[in-house]
């Protein structure tokens, strides 16, 4: 048995895994919603806590080589624990406005950053597996929430099958990789001589598989209309928590299990970036509807991603987790406020000119939702810039000349579409029948700190990208 | 005997029964999967699908893989398929679907992509054959149960507890779901 | 070394052969004289109403969910029990976390009403679905 | 047997997963066809744990069936849900793959 000060190494799991378990009891026998929203956020603070001082600790490997700790797994945890958080924070106003607060929520939102926390800090097939299939089956209950409207349970059913179908990949490439090299461990795949073609059909159907987590572009189908069918805030949690917990995995896998393939896998993610990022964008800017619109953001987002990972460099690395941590605070604001103006039942909200004038009635949320859409295209005092460009620099480094040109082009032509939101926001007078109602303290609260965050690691990111930096190799 | 010594692909230590029973098994499996993806009633399809769960079952046993080979038939014939049933059942969906009568582009399109995985998959398979040895010697104990409980819960007992983990998720989950109505009391 | 299957292979033999000769015999030896209430389902004497498979309430599915779970939950004492000497303490209590974690989910289902049988029939008769 | 019949054989059942995934209509014949796929890529697992001569192929068979049916549970939930909000579980009716 592993000696219990191991279980020191998996501690946020522990804790948010307690509390999945006492939240769901909780929800039985003591039906106060009100209860289990106060445990849920204070546990999960517990863990980012405690994943917080992870960074700084030393990092290595336990539990017999299954789980790696500290630096870049504990850096992926922070990410998704704060994504929770704040999703926790939003969704208590959002679903009790929207009528479908139950307390169950909470309890497949915890069990899901119980297996993002398994998953990005999983250094064996098994654990990797157990933690992408923990995290989807519960983003399949969460994503189907809303029954009683059509297009919810739709979006279930949708991000179900093609999820099943992308299990199936994701497992043969798996067996063929252990096939190739005789065990599950990451590093030991790593020192496989003879690359036959099982190794390559192994990279390739693995490829496949994470592809369609991260929703890169040929198989981002299942994306926009899961993230339009589910609750707002929950959209905000599919987003970044389960796409920042997928993509560290990825890094793990690529630079701990296939290192010498690089160049091989370099270019097919060359390739899918490209893709990526000039049809997220593409579509994005024939959306109308604001939530299918982010959907499309977040896909040329994680086009931007591929971009350092087909760099695939330490620095690149470093750099694309730097881009995950400023892609999860923006998202998290932007699908914050766009929740905040679902709450008016009376407005439907399903197109952009909705949103005409509602900026001077709300100064707070319009000027938040300017923030985090100005950091989304990379304009310089945000933290989206930053990320940005120490992505393109660490592609330029490694010679990607064609990536990054492209990247510059995507990210000019999302100008388009993020302003038209503050367009409608500002310069359209609304008519004045219009009332919104004061967003809570706890939800402006939370919602002017991921901003204050943006900017200051807009402003100063020096003192986060030596922490990166400092991460003792991630493939060591 | 005569068989095993003009083919030259099997293995001289195989015994006829072995081969027999492989491509027994084999053809099975693959029937009825052609069957469960053609057949119209979808209780036909889940039939077929516990068919070919059992004839896959019978591969494992001729691989030494005795523990997974119950294990199979247990939870995925017995568990898994009961509940694919049940729920057809349930849902009274076993209506006649007429399958093949215009034929749709999707077809095709299916039908092609599965041929191109199919042959990268089997060309990878071909290009493996002969470099290293078939079948290591000591197989006969690492299928047993034995062999498995050492090694499950030794290094591997963190994935056991994730595994309760998962299944109470997913316990959670179905109940939230299926139930009818979730606002508030009245489903109580 | 197949030959320790021998025996499950007879057994599965003999069961199909069984189950194929009742069939045949009863369709080749049995008079056949069909008429119309000999055809008609079986309903005690009643004549049946509705087809054979309408719809019943949700919390059957639940009971055959949480069947596979406590199933899966078996198939993972099987080894350990067969090596149970072997393990020290440490994996007795990881077993004891794991056997515990899927109780509570037991508890959780019991307590979400699903398995009061009264109160579910009578729900199920006040409105078909 | 060699080894690469056992290959292809798994292979040949993915295959027919995947064309039973890519042409059908039915919700539950499609999550069939999607359990067919994982069950196929047991076999792979276990010919080589066979060829490698240790377990570990076996345990991620393990650890596969267990999550093979937890998403069986959660899959027909949502069928169950979608049949009593669309009552179709046709899913060329729910456009999946609409832009």
């Amino acid at each position: 048995m592993e000696s219990v000060n191991e279980l020191v190494t998996i501690l946020p799991a522990i804790i948010i895994g307690f509390a999945g378990l006492l939240v769901m009891m909780l929800d039985a026998y003591i039906e106060n919603v009100r209860l289990v929203f106060r445990t849920t956020t204070l546990f999960t603070l517990g863990a980012l806590g405690i994943a917080i001082n992870d960074m700084f600790g030393h990092s290595g490997e336990a539990f017999y080589g299954l789980i790696t700790y500290g630096g870049t797994a504990a850096f992926g945890a922070v990410l998704v624990l704060i994504g929770t958080l704040v999703t926790v924070i939003l969704s208590r106003d959002y679903l009790e406005k929207t009528g479908s607060h139950i307390a169950e929520v909470y309890s497949m939102i915890l069990f899901g950053t119980f297996g993002m926390l398994i998953l990005v800090s999983a250094n064996n097939l098994v654990t990797l597996f157990l933690g992408i299939e923990t995290m989807s089956i519960c983003l399949y209950v969460l994503a189907g929430l809303v029954k009683n409207e059509k297009k919810g349970v739709e979006a279930a059913l949708k991000y179900f099958l093609l999820g099943a179908f992308s299990t199936g990949f994701l497992l043969y490439g798996m067996a063929l990789l252990y096939g190739a090299s005789g065990s599950t461990f990451l590093t030991d795949i790593a020192t496989l001589d003879d690359k036959g073609m099982i190794y390559w059909a192994g990279v390739a159907l693995l490829l496949v598989g994470f592809f369609f987590k991260i929703s890169a572009v040929p198989f981002h189908m299942w994306t926009p209309d899961v993230y339009q069918g589910a609750p707002t805030t929950i959209t905000a949690y599919m987003a970044t928590a389960s796409k920042s917990a997928a993509f560290v995995a990825f890094i793990f896998v690529l630079s701990r299990a296939l290192p010498e393939a690089r160049a091989e896998w370099g270019d097919v993610i060359w390739l899918f970036s490209i893709l990526t990022m000039v049809i997220g964008n593409v579509l994005a800017l024939v959306q109308d509807n604001v939530k299918r619109m982010l959907a499309y953001s977040s896909i040329a987002h994680a086009g931007y991603i591929l971009i350092g990972l087909a760099a695939g460099t330490d620095a690149a690395y470093s750099a694309v987790l730097f881009y995950l941590f400023a892609y999860t605070l923006m998202n998290l604001g932007a699908f914050g406020i766009v929740a905040y103006y679902e709450w008016h039942k009376g407005l439907d909200f399903t197109e952009v000119k909705n949103y005409a004038g509602l900026g001077f009635k709300q100064p707070v949320m319009g000027v938040l939702m300017s923030i985090f859409l100005f950091s989304m295209v990379g304009i310089p005092p945000f933290a989206g810039f930053i990320g940005k460009y120490r992505v393109f620099a660490a592609a330029v480094d490694e010679g990607l000349i064609s990536l990054v040109v492209v990247g510059v082009l995507a990210s000019a032509a999302s100008v388009y579409y993020y302003l038209r939101v503050l367009i409608n926001l500002y310069m359209h007078e609304s008519d004045p029948g219009i009332t919104l109602i004061r967003p809570g303290v706890l939800y402006s609260a939370t919602l002017i700190i991921l901003a204050a965050l943006t900017i200051y690691f807009g402003v100063k990111p020096g003192d986060l990208t030596n922490l990166l930096g400092s991460f003792k190799g991630i493939s060591y | 005997m005569l068989i095993s010594q003009r083919c030259s692909f099997f293995k001289r230590g195989d015994s006829i029964m072995e081969i027999y029973l492989f491509f027994l098994f084999a053809t099975s499996a693959v029937a009825s999967a052609v069957a469960m993806i053609t057949s119209r009633d979808t209780v036909n399809s889940a039939l077929f699908l516990v068919l070919n769960l059992v004839s896959i079952a019978g591969v494992f046993l001729l691989l030494k893989a005795q523990f997974l080979a119950v294990i199979q038939i247990l939870v995925y014939g017995g568990a898994i398929m009961v509940l694919f049933l049940f729920v057809i059942m349930l849902l009274n969906l076993s209506s006649e679907e007429n399958l093949l009568n215009r034929f749709s582009a999707k077809y095709v399109v299916g039908f092609f992509l599965g041929v191109i995985v199919l042959s990268q998959l089997l060309y990878a398979i071909a290009d493996f054959t002969g470099t290293l040895p078939n079948f290591s010697p000591g197989i006969e104990q690492v299928g047993t149960v034995e062999a498995l409980g050492d090694e499950l819960f030794s290094t591997y007992l963190l994935p056991v507890l994730i595994t309760a983990v998962l299944l109470t998720a997913a316990v959670v989950g179905a109940i939230l779901i299926a139930q009818r109505k979730l606002t508030g009391k009245e489903n109580k | 070394m197949l030959e320790q299957y021998i025996p499950i292979l007879l057994l599965i033999c003999l069961a199909i052969i069984l189950a194929v000769s009742f069939i045949v015999l009863s369709h080749v030896l049995g008079p056949n004289r069909p008429n119309s209430n000999k055809l008609g389902a079986y309903e005690s004497g009643m004549d049946p109403i509705g087809q054979a498979r309408d719809r019943y309430s949700v919390s059957f599915y639940i009971i055959a969910m949480e069947f596979i779970v406590f199933d899966l939950e078996v198939v993972f004492i099987y080894p350990w029990a067969v090596r149970y000497q072997e393990f020290g303490a440490g994996t007795f209590w990881s077993m004891m976390l794991f056997i515990g974690i899927l109780f509570l989910g037991l508890l959780y289902t019991l307590r979400k009403g699903t398995f009061d049988w009264d109160l579910v029939h009578s729900r199920a008769k006040k409105s078909s679905y | 047997m060699e080894l690469d019949w056992y290959l292809s054989l798994s292979a040949v059942l993915f295959t027919i997963g995947v064309i039973g995934v890519l042409t059908r209509k039915n919700a539950i014949v499609v999550f069939m066809c999607a359990e067919l796929m994982l069950n196929s890529v047991n076999l792979t697992l276990v010919s080589f744990s066979a060829q490698h001569g240790d377990v570990h192929g076996q345990i991620l068979v393990f650890f596969s069936l267990c999550v093979a049916a937890a998403e069986a549970a959660v899959g027909l939930a949502i069928i169950i849900a979608i049949f009593r909000n669309h009552l179709t579980v046709d899913i060329s009716q729910i456009n999946l793959l609409r832009w």
